[in-house]
């Protein structure tokens, strides 16, 4: 975890409503891992007073990359930097997706989501290490890759527009059925309603599954205890006095195993 | 370069006014990659209670204009897992380390204190944290009570010879009195101000931001209110009072001294940069030579 | 379109919840040229006493993080000048006029009542200010205890036929309790919140920027304190509330419907736009649509 | 008083700390005299909460000027703003400077006083009425205009770098002496130090004098009533209950008559 003032190099749009923006952060690079994210500090003055975390969505060299969307104050103001501005980044923060023995990884983001899903994309990539990715959004517009399931990649939109219409379950089926017999592992991020979706589709299915969320955050580093995630307790633990009932999004995640999290609340 | 000490009484000498407060610092050595401790004039830790508390149901925080709102519900450890864990680390720390204690009865406070006294750790004393709801009173907090407030104090000046530091809470009508009960219960000094209470939700679905309800406001929001609570105790009580609420800058550190603070405490303010403690402590030399204040005990109390 | 009269009892109904709240838009007609007064749900007065009063030395006002602070001292012209000189314009509006009343004694409340009832002229009724200091009781406001406000309340109700409000003070430890009290006085609605205390002063100098040292805060700051206050005091009383407390779109006014408030009033927003009011009210019917709430009444009280 | 969204033609440094802003505004041009301002709407956001008072410096038909400096958030927000950036403006608000029969007025600005000076010294140029300018500053880099005494136009500098070394008051002497014997009034506007001197200086010498001072305002249009002046209360009016202790810059002044001002706080 280091402080880094680092240099926007470009800030553009990436795809409908989505933003890309390329930072100089050589400190940051050399420690981030997929799932990890940095936590950005908007402006000095007192609004927005909280930093704003970003998932790491690539890295190349000592540039890395954030993709978002604009939401309120916070991202709008990002939205507006121009190349030479000089942000104060806290990160890299939290744990990433673990290895998956010989399983093939199945990435599957939704939303912002895409965003870290994208940088594990890269890193399996170059490694040629063999996976699925499967990304989902409300259209065509929204999504920044071309859908090609040869080539290992599935896009699914709600309208149909583009990819498999339906959502990022259909794709993930669609993706499962083209491996033959080979174990699988997902590896998921996206908006609650789809984490909960992936939850249950894969503890059904007895799929192995890491799930990335978001919680809000105070200080992304363990201090505030704000971004308490609810996690079922195992029994044995819990009777040891050792089970905690609430982990911490920025320290214990993002990313959790599927089976252990409790997702209620939109 | 100035001399930046601060006495507190029974012994207790800071290097700096500058501390980070409790809850906003979490309960260790979380961000050491960060900075070095032992630069920040004191630290107190997360709220510490008897057994280990789950704390409440997410989300337990959200952002304000200026400030945020939190319903942290004292997740912790428990005292002993924290004397095994954490403690031994800020022990060894070269600053002065309070540890905040929590309780929902006159006792469990107590015991807090006994088992970090059993551990024989190094510290510099205790904050009471008096805004904990006393469940035998049913569920008012201690803190807004002069008697219990009172009855809590000496019943802890009892359980050591450490350093004790009674926190105040800003909701009640009349903070001077319960500063006097805490300083006649035997209090070293006073901290203020914890939280304040608020609310958000959203108007389009109604559903709470923070999932208590009622929650806790801090940050720059709360300062104006900080300053006029810490110069009202000051005025209240001849001991000495820790000022703190919404503090981002070493300008807010001097606007605290001189409503009669000793020494101040940072909290929400780390969150956005967990150094900010040390930052204002290296800058505060560079300050007062600036409005040429030959010290911080000329210009305490100097409000007018 | 969605009605948004409110019935506030007494006979009174309101055709929207917003009003403009006391001493944030003037005394009558300063704003008359940017907007139509008529189409505000309700307009509450400057708190007018019995005597003019100068009110406090400048500096008054000044600015904090997404907040201001104030002291300006009830500065009005009496009732007297104001029944003969602003009123007339008022009472000719076609919206619900509330005169706010000071006092620094019960007497003198009682008397500014009685002076604007002589007048004869047709307003919907009062809001009692009850963060006035009690000169008979030390200066202790009567606000803050239960005691003086069910005593006030209870007087000033034998003194009119007309609409009483009483509006509460956030600086106490229970606001509910003085909530209850209004209502036992005989109070048709309480109104919250009044400023909360604050201070700020000029870290160089140590010179309050306020001259009273001691003043209220308002503007967003607040808000979300005065939604904990107005949540609370629904809870308390089963007469109407009327909420306030750094409200400044219309997002803001279903919040405090949905803690439990019948109305709204705007304070600080004023001072950034005379026409915030009107506006929000004429954007309240397509929001209501937006969230898919039938209407006011559907809403009220169901956060959660 | 009317609120006019304004569009920003240009805005940019006119002298050393001193920026000059050109907006379009018809109504405001319309309406405006000098002495009176504008309440600017920094941005919607919640800080800074309040509008920024402003002088208007010049009027050219349906365009009008600010000169300002940067002090804090609000002014340094409005340095950036680009020609095209529509601002909300509400104005033109208070009373100005009022007419002075026969007597010769002298205009006396400094610090950003200068701005309403500078509308007043374009209004009587343009009506072809004689006055003299006088205006004060740290240095010459921060005068935009030129030291020009046989036109009217005195310049002073505390470090003698431009026109008359020294303070306004020794402008004002200067300018005074070349009258032979003209009655004089002064119209001032600045910080509050030369305020005090130009009142000390008028009484002493029995010259009728108008100053506008600089209030904290919260609103500008009077129902706020938080940028009370303290006057001095004729004894007769005190009697018969109506002189008020306390005025409103914005609604009664900013102009006052300078006998009538208790000056005294910085
Ligand atoms: C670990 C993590 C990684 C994230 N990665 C990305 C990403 O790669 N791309 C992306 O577009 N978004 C990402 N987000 C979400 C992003 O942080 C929010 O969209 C952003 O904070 C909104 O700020 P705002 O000021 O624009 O909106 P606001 O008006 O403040 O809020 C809009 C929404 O964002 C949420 N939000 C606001 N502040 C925070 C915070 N401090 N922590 C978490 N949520 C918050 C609010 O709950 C609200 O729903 C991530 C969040 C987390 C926790
Ligand atoms: C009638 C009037 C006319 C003015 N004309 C000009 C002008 O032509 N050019 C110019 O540069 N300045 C002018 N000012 C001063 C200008 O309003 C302040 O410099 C500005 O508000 C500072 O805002 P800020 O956010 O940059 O600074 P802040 O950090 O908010 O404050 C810096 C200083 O400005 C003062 N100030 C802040 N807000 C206000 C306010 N709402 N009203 C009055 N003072 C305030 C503060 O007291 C402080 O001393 C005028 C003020 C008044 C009352
Ligand atoms: C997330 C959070 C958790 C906190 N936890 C505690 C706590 O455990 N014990 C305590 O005494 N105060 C706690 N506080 C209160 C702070 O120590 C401090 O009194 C308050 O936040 C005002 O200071 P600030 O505005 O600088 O944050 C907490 C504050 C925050 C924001
Ligand atoms: C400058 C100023 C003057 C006020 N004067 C009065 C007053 O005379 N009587 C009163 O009951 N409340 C007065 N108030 C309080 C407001 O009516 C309101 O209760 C408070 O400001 C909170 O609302 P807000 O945050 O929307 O401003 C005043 C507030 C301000 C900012
Ligand atoms: S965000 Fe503060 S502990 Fe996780
Ligand atoms: S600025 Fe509000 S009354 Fe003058």
């Amino acid at each position: 975890m280091l402080l880094e003032e680092c240099e926007v190099l470009s800030n553009k749009t990436l795809a409908s409503g989505l933003y890309e923006m390329k930072l100089e952060g050589p400190g940051i690079c050399a420690q981030g891992r997929p799932g990890q994210f940095v936590n950005i500090l908007v402006n000095p003055s007192d609004t927005p007073l909280l930093r704003r975390p970003m998932s790491i969505a690539h890295v190349n060299g000592t540039t890395f990359g954030l993709i978002y969307k604009v939401f309120g104050q916070g991202t709008r103001e990002m939205s507006s930097w121009q190349p030479g501005h000089m942000a104060d980044i806290l990160g890299p923060l939290g744990n990433g997706w673990w290895p998956t023995d010989d399983r093939l990884p199945l990435l599957v983001g939704g939303g912002v989501g895409i965003a870290p899903i994208n940088f594990l994309h890269q890193r399996l990539s170059q490694a040629g290490a063999p996976h699925q990715l499967i990304m989902g959004a409300r259209s065509g517009a929204e999504h920044f890759l071309e859908h090609d399931p040869s080539a290992g990649i599935t896009l699914t939109t709600d309208d149909g527009s583009a990819g498999i219409a339906g959502t990022v379950i259909d794709g993930l089926k669609a993706a499962i059925s083209r491996q033959d017999n080979q174990a699988v592992t997902v590896l998921g991020c996206g908006p609650p309603g789809m984490l909960r979706a992936l939850q249950s589709f894969t503890m059904s299915h007895e799929i192995p599954c890491q799930l990335a969320v978001e919680e809000m955050m105070g200080c992304g580093v363990g201090i505030c205890m704000g971004c308490s995630v609810e996690c079922r307790i195992d029994a044995s633990l819990a009777q040891a006095g050792e089970g905690r009932r609430y982990r911490l999004a920025c320290l214990d995640g993002p990313v959790f195993s599927a089976g252990e999290l409790v997702l209620a609340r939109d | 370069m100035t001399d930046l000490t601060v006495t507190l009484g029974r012994g207790l000498t800071l290097k700096n006014p500058v501390m980070v407060a409790s809850g906003t610092f979490g309960y260790g050595d979380e961000v050491a990659d960060l900075l070095d401790y032992s630069e920040l004039g004191g630290l107190v830790t997360k709220s510490i209670s008897l057994e280990p508390r789950d704390g409440h149901p997410p989300p337990r925080i959200c952002e304000t204009p200026a400030g945020m709102l939190n319903a942290i519900g004292w997740a912790n450890m428990g005292v002993e897992a924290f004397c095994r864990d954490n403690l031994p680390f800020l022990a060894g720390l070269r600053t002065a380390v309070f540890v905040s204690v929590a309780g929902s009865s006159q006792a469990e406070y107590a015991h807090v204190i006994e088992a970090v006294e059993r551990s024989a750790l190094e510290i510099a004393g205790y904050e009471i944290n008096i805004s904990c709801p006393h469940v035998d009173k049913g569920g008012l907090e201690f803190g807004v009570s002069p008697e219990e407030t009172e009855k809590l104090t000496s019943r802890l000046r009892a359980a050591t010879e450490r350093y004790l530091m009674v926190k105040l809470s800003p909701n009640v009508t009349d903070i001077g009195e319960i500063a006097q009960a805490a300083e006649r219960g035997g209090a070293d000094a006073v901290s203020a101000i914890n939280t304040v209470i608020g609310m958000e939700l959203d108007p389009a679905t109604g559903i709470f931001k923070v999932q208590t309800g009622l929650c806790g406001l801090s940050g720059p929001a709360i300062r104006p209110i900080a300053l006029a609570n810490v110069y009202k105790v000051s005025q209240a009580v001849s001991i000495p009072v820790v000022g703190m609420g919404g503090i981002m800058s070493v300008e807010d550190v001097v606007r605290f001294i001189r409503v009669g603070a000793q020494a101040v405490q940072i909290g929400t303010a780390n969150y956005r940069d967990p150094r900010i403690g040390l930052q204002i402590a290296r800058e505060l030399p560079g300050y007062l030579a600036k409005i040429e204040a030959p010290g911080l005990e000329e210009i305490r109390g100097s409000a007018h």
